[in-house]
């Protein structure tokens, strides 16, 4: 099995919170030369798995604070606004432990939840290139004769998965019907491949998985496609943390730019002024862009209080409330990935001249911005939004809404 | 350059109308445009760029016919060089720029002095470069005899290493009396270094300049006679010239994104799962975003060319440029400055949601559009822009001719 | 019209240049403007408003010279629309539809037909309305001997009560076929009923139309020859023509909501606490608003203006109209549509941002020019305007002729 | 002095928030038609008196409900959806119970609140015309031999005057400070002129108040300079209330587009599809508008809170907080004006041709928002938001950030 890993356990919101905001400040450190170097972040990752920040959405009858949605999406603004690769990297294993939480055995449940608590991290292998469209997976579960599967297919933008020492695979049964299958990373016949080429998000590794007749036993396959049968968060909450993702990265852009015309800009010789500060043209600009991030911001927070809100499958769920999360979350959605590119590729005209240094690398948050919000696409979201509102139509149930 | 050919065009005869010119160049620029990402990436001193500029005839465009130039003006040019930044912003500047500083005999100097650069510039197809950065006044010139001596440091130049000519600019010792004089750029004392390394345009060469005792003959010092300047405000054309320049490198660079996304889009694109559609050129969205962009952008390159058209009027008569004439181009310049700035940031940064989150490979290379745009729309603050254009409508103001006005 | 004199104009000659027919709207827009705000809170039908543009020349602007027409063309044309509706949308709108209704003509009439009309038009002044919207299907014709004759009914019309002819429009009985025949505004069983009281464009009379057998003789169907209709590619230039119109109408409205708003700004607009300024022009705030909404405004007229001087290559020559040059002409102008909606619906309902909350009073009417564009921009949806262009860069697809693109 | 005026006492937050929903729902009926005809709206505000929700911010001391102001900034949000104009009347009214909350003696405290939990309406007459800017206030209280002043001026754009028992009048002492008087509406002298013409909230009856040597006892003025010397949060909770008054505007724009969408548009026949409300093209439209309002909405949510949090004057109250809170109320407005004038005019293009019909009077929401969205200059909302994001400097104490 993996390596010993001990993690510390988070006891509540507070200390998640807490937690987050001092990882945030170590890794934005050196976030622009892990991005310009593409040097994969192995030693934070191994940081946020000994904070315990993966084990917070361990509901609290097998020892996790099971922390409340919003405190989660505060976590990833924090951990995005220090480092947005490092912060989309353990997206999916929260969105892997939260398949565990809805359909997992007792048995599973206790198994992985003690796996998490220890800090081992979970990555993804759901996409598939040269499909007509992303939903449309074709890995297969071959039935073997001692009731246990074999794996074969080859997944592409597996994010996290190079850092995981468990990989959730999707892949459809015989029947056709979704499951998730959690393989370890060391299986015999499955191959990380660090093939990730981004233009932005360059240190998430999301790369190629490549699984060759992987032997998989009955135990670790969970029946994924039950979760859409009726009313369901999964969509809602996995877009949640994307959204957090972008907004940390518009705060982190406008911060940088509001530290750069302090300290370095010159101001222009028009202006009148002394300090580029004081040009009431760039304040202009900065309190236009200082307020869509406070509206991407406050869109976040409802978005995820509305999450909150709306009851767990089972217990208060309801369509209505499923699809006002999954609608609120779209809307933050929509909103945050305009501000990200926007503040990130402002930051220029705000900073001036100096700042398309290529050694600088004030690029880093334009091209972190344009990758991750291309993720899915943002005209679908307000399509969704569209007919919700003009018609009532509840948005589908999938893993993007 | 990965792989130029000897050019055709060298055996060809010269076009003879402005839409050949225009032709010859989207030739050029398909060259171009075969390896502008891989080119983008290894950000290689621009030799091959400049050999193909010169065979194809495009850097004498504006040169006397009886010289061997190509005898066109400056709307065509402003075509050749939205043309050539459709494939490559960075060649786009080297030559708009070489346009400009070929022209800054006519726009500074006596009659004599330009009719002697033009026919020597059109006759040995010299490439311009230009080392006036005007924030840096840290270049002095001195008199020795009947010499200039040129002293200091710009921290912008373009062309630089690939040009054969330089222009430079200084201050007079003791005055505030600034000199122009081109000297060919082997000079001894011209070092240019290899400092340019910015986000975009990462071929145009522009890195610092240090003047070690340049030295030129005074006679060559543009516009005086008897060594007192002689001003004209045909002089204060420069910069909505150079600034029209810009105009349409942000213009060519933002056409060459939205049909290097169509292609894309049309042969690569997925469709979205809810679409119900089989190709991504059928999505609603899709096409509505292509439509906003291109009306957009339609409109910026109207206005761009209508201003060329006016800025003809008064480079046809150079002498005739009234303060009046040259501050409302300046501020019509300013206007389309400010709209060309708008739309291509916004079509090179909005390209990639009509191409797919696949598109955001750095092999691709879709990213560079944006970068050449942003990094040269930073050259100098385009809220000040809108602040001659709304100064004039509002209280008929114009603006003061500056380096950047 | 509360202060209409008689015309200086009838005395005058005919201007003898586009610039100085542009000149003479603007005289005509002068006049207009003294009142315009009362005049759209009164909603009178507008006999004196169509009055100044018979007396001013301008209804006969198209026409032939040798009839006493002023021989001008399509750009001039828009160009004098636009002049025009800076001071009142309705009179550009009714304007502008008068040029194309008696253009009609020449669209889908025979050489006799078109040179008979137009002759007729120049010499007795005509002013034209009409009754052809075309998503009401609901007009029949019917032949009887020699002469049509039209019943049914239109939701919208153009001119209407102060027009002299009508060009109306109808379906074949027991056929598809649309007839067009234009026909004395007074002719029994044609009635106008006083059903517009829309928010905007006040004074286009475009209420509805009765046509109770309403005669026209056979000979009169425009494009009909021994009854059959003689099918030209240039019939489609219809819709971009008038697309056009619309567009100049958008721009004029919009510039002379700018004007105005410049006006108040300079002259009574306070400044605000903190500015430091002593009025409301030095705050750079505000002047940036007038730079920003100019600059967009310049960039949509000259697109509208490049795309007149496409469509006067294709009326310059109307048989030689291919359906690929109709099928660009019409995605060129969609582009400028969707432009000219956008900047206009910005700009009027902008200028309050920089005329202040006193500006809103009633008395000041500064709504009337977002009225109109509000108004007038629901024509038709502009989204399938972005369509076609979106579809033309993407795929190479023209769009197909329909009463809408 | 007034009418005879019972009103019912509401108990907490939840009581008025159903009874701003109901009122809402009552006023939207008539709204349309009161603003066509300008028809003021006596008996609605009479209505308003009543239900108890004028008094929902006086003190529990003195018998109030004194609810939260996120609580009243939902109330405001959701009268401006039933009626803009109406909703504007009461404005000034809180904004002038506050400055007792302030700065009135426990007499002036006693006897006004108990005024204010009978129903009674306080106006405003604060703007003045023809000065340098809107903090140049010339109206003077001169101070006669008994101690009582005389007070003479003449105020625009007096929200509310007309329909109040008692008109706030912003004066000048003798030394310059500002004062508030509060002055019966039928004192001699006084006079209430109904000149407002705006093209919108045209039934707010924002007329004129001349005061010709009005006779005001010591006991009836207040020392509202005070409220300035310190850290105060009487400008943010004035323009939480215009901000929520904008927001509103929005919500019931889109709300009346979908609506007529539903029941009475056409399709575009070129659409493909058989009702309007399929047209993808407009669905996308609405979901661009449903996201710019649920921003909107996100933030005046957020700024309320955040208002709510910041302490109160003596309580808490830092320089700091005050900042924070006058900043995220800067940014709510800033952003739910442009959301109400866009959707405002989008109305248009999403109902289509018939929409212009001037007798549906649907302008009437673009013409509200267009008009109040100028009460005061959002661009300097973001100048002081970009002074402070950029320079740390904390916004200016008045009473309109």
């Amino acid at each position: 099995m993996t390596a010993h890993v001990t993690a510390h356990v988070i006891a509540d919101d507070a200390e998640a919170l807490e937690t987050a905001g001092r990882l945030a400040a170590e890794f934005r450190a050196g976030a622009s030369e892990r991005d310009s170097a593409r040097k994969l972040p192995h030693a934070e990752v191994e940081r946020l798995s000994a904070s315990g920040l993966l084990g917070v959405t361990v509901p609290a009858d097998h020892g996790g604070a099971d922390i409340r949605h919003e405190t989660l999406a505060e976590v990833f603004r924090l951990l995005a606004s220090g480092d947005p690769s490092l912060a989309q990297i353990p997206q999916s294993h929260f969105v892997y432990v939260n398949v565990l939480r809805r359909q997992g055995t007792p048995a599973q449940r206790e198994f992985f939840f003690a796996e998490v608590l220890a800090g081992r991290r979970f990555g993804n292998a759901q996409s598939e290139a040269g499909t007509r469209h992303v939903q449309d997976i074709r890995t297969r579960l071959v039935p073997a004769p001692d009731g246990s599967f074999l794996l074969s297919g080859v997944k592409h933008y597996s994010t996290g998965a190079l850092f995981a020492h468990w990989i959730p695979v999707l892949a459809r049964a015989e029947d056709d019907t979704l499951h998730v299958a959690y393989v370890p990373r060391e299986a015999r016949g499955l191959t990380v491949v660090d093939d990730w080429d981004g233009m932005g998000q360059r240190t998430t590794a999301s790369g190629t998985v490549k699984l060759d007749r992987v032997e998989v036993p009955a135990d670790r396959v969970v029946p994924h496609h039950l979760t859409f049968q009726g009313p369901q968060l999964h969509g809602a909450v996995a877009q949640l943390l994307h959204t957090a993702i972008d907004v940390g990265i518009a705060a982190a852009a406008l911060a940088e730019a509001a530290e750069f015309v302090r300290t370095r800009s010159r101001p222009w010789f028009e202006s009148g002024h002394e300090s580029a500060a004081d040009d009431p043209l760039l304040i202009q600009r900065f309190g236009e862009l200082g307020v869509q991030l406070r509206a991407a911001e406050a869109l976040l927070a409802t978005a995820a209080r509305t999450v909150d809100a709306a009851g767990t499958p089972g217990a208060g769920l309801t369509e209505e409330s499923a699809a006002e999360a999954s609608i609120a979350v779209a809307a933050a959605k929509a909103f945050a990935a305009s501000a990200a590119v926007d503040i990130g590729g402002a930051l220029f005209e705000l900073a001036g001249t100096r700042s398309a240094l290529d050694g600088l690398n004030l690029h880093r948050f334009w091209r972190d911005a344009r990758t991750h919000t291309l993720h899915d696409p943002a005209r679908w979201k307000v399509q969704h939004i569209g007919r919700y509102l003009l018609n009532g139509t509840l948005p589908p149930r999938h893993g993007l809404l | 350059m990965t792989a130029v050919t000897p050019s055709a065009w060298q055996t060809e005869p010269f076009p003879d109308s402005p839409q050949g010119w225009i032709d010859r160049a989207a030739e050029v620029a398909a060259v171009l445009s075969t390896d502008a990402a891989a080119r983008d990436k290894a950000a290689a001193t621009p030799y091959a760029e400049v050999r193909l500029l010169k065979d194809s005839g495009l850097v004498t465009l504006l040169g006397p016919v009886e010289h061997g130039g190509g005898g066109q003006n400056w709307p065509t040019a402003y075509r050749v060089v939205r043309e050539i930044s459709k494939a490559d912003g960075s060649v786009g500047q080297l030559l708009g720029y070489h346009y400009l500083w070929n022209w800054a005999a006519r726009l500074v100097g006596t009659r004599e002095q330009w009719e002697h650069v033009e026919a020597e510039a059109a006759r040995n197809r010299w490439f311009f470069g230009g080392a006036v950065n005007p924030r840096d006044n840290d270049v002095v010139v001195t008199e020795d005899g009947d010499d200039l001596v040129f002293t200091g440091r710009k921290s912008f130049s373009t062309g630089s290493k690939v040009s054969d000519v330089t222009v430079l600019e200084g201050v007079l010792d003791g005055t505030q009396t600034h000199i122009f004089a081109i000297v060919p750029s082997d000079s001894p004392g011209l070092t240019f270094h290899d400092d340019w390394d910015n986000i975009g345009q990462r071929l145009t060469e522009s890195g610092s300049v240090t003047l070690d005792g340049v030295r030129t003959p005074w006679a060559s010092a543009a516009g005086f006679v008897d060594r007192v300047f002689q001003p004209r405000v045909y002089n204060t054309l420069n910069v909505p010239t150079i600034q029209l320049v810009f105009v349409n490198l942000y213009l060519g660079i933002a056409a060459g994104a939205l049909e290097t996304a169509a292609t894309y889009t049309r042969t690569r694109s997925r469709s979205w799962l809810h679409g119900g559609h089989d190709n991504a050129v059928d999505e609603p969205y899709v096409i509505d975003a292509y439509g906003e962009l291109t009306s957009r952008l339609w409109a910026a390159e109207a206005l761009a060319d209508r201003i060329a058209e006016e800025g003809e009027r008064l480079h046809g008569d150079p002498d005739a440029v009234t303060e009046a004439a040259r501050g409302e181009f300046e501020v019509r310049v300013a206007a389309a400055k400010a709209v060309a700035t708008e739309v291509s940031l916004e079509v090179t940064g909005r390209i990639f949601e009509v191409t797919g989150a696949r598109a955001t490979t750095s092999a691709e290379g879709l990213d560079r559009f944006w970068r050449n745009v942003r990094t040269h729309t930073l050259h100098d603050p385009v809220a000040y822009k809108r602040r001659e254009v709304g100064r004039f409508v509002l209280t008929g103001e114009i603006p003061e001719p500056t380096w950047y006005s």
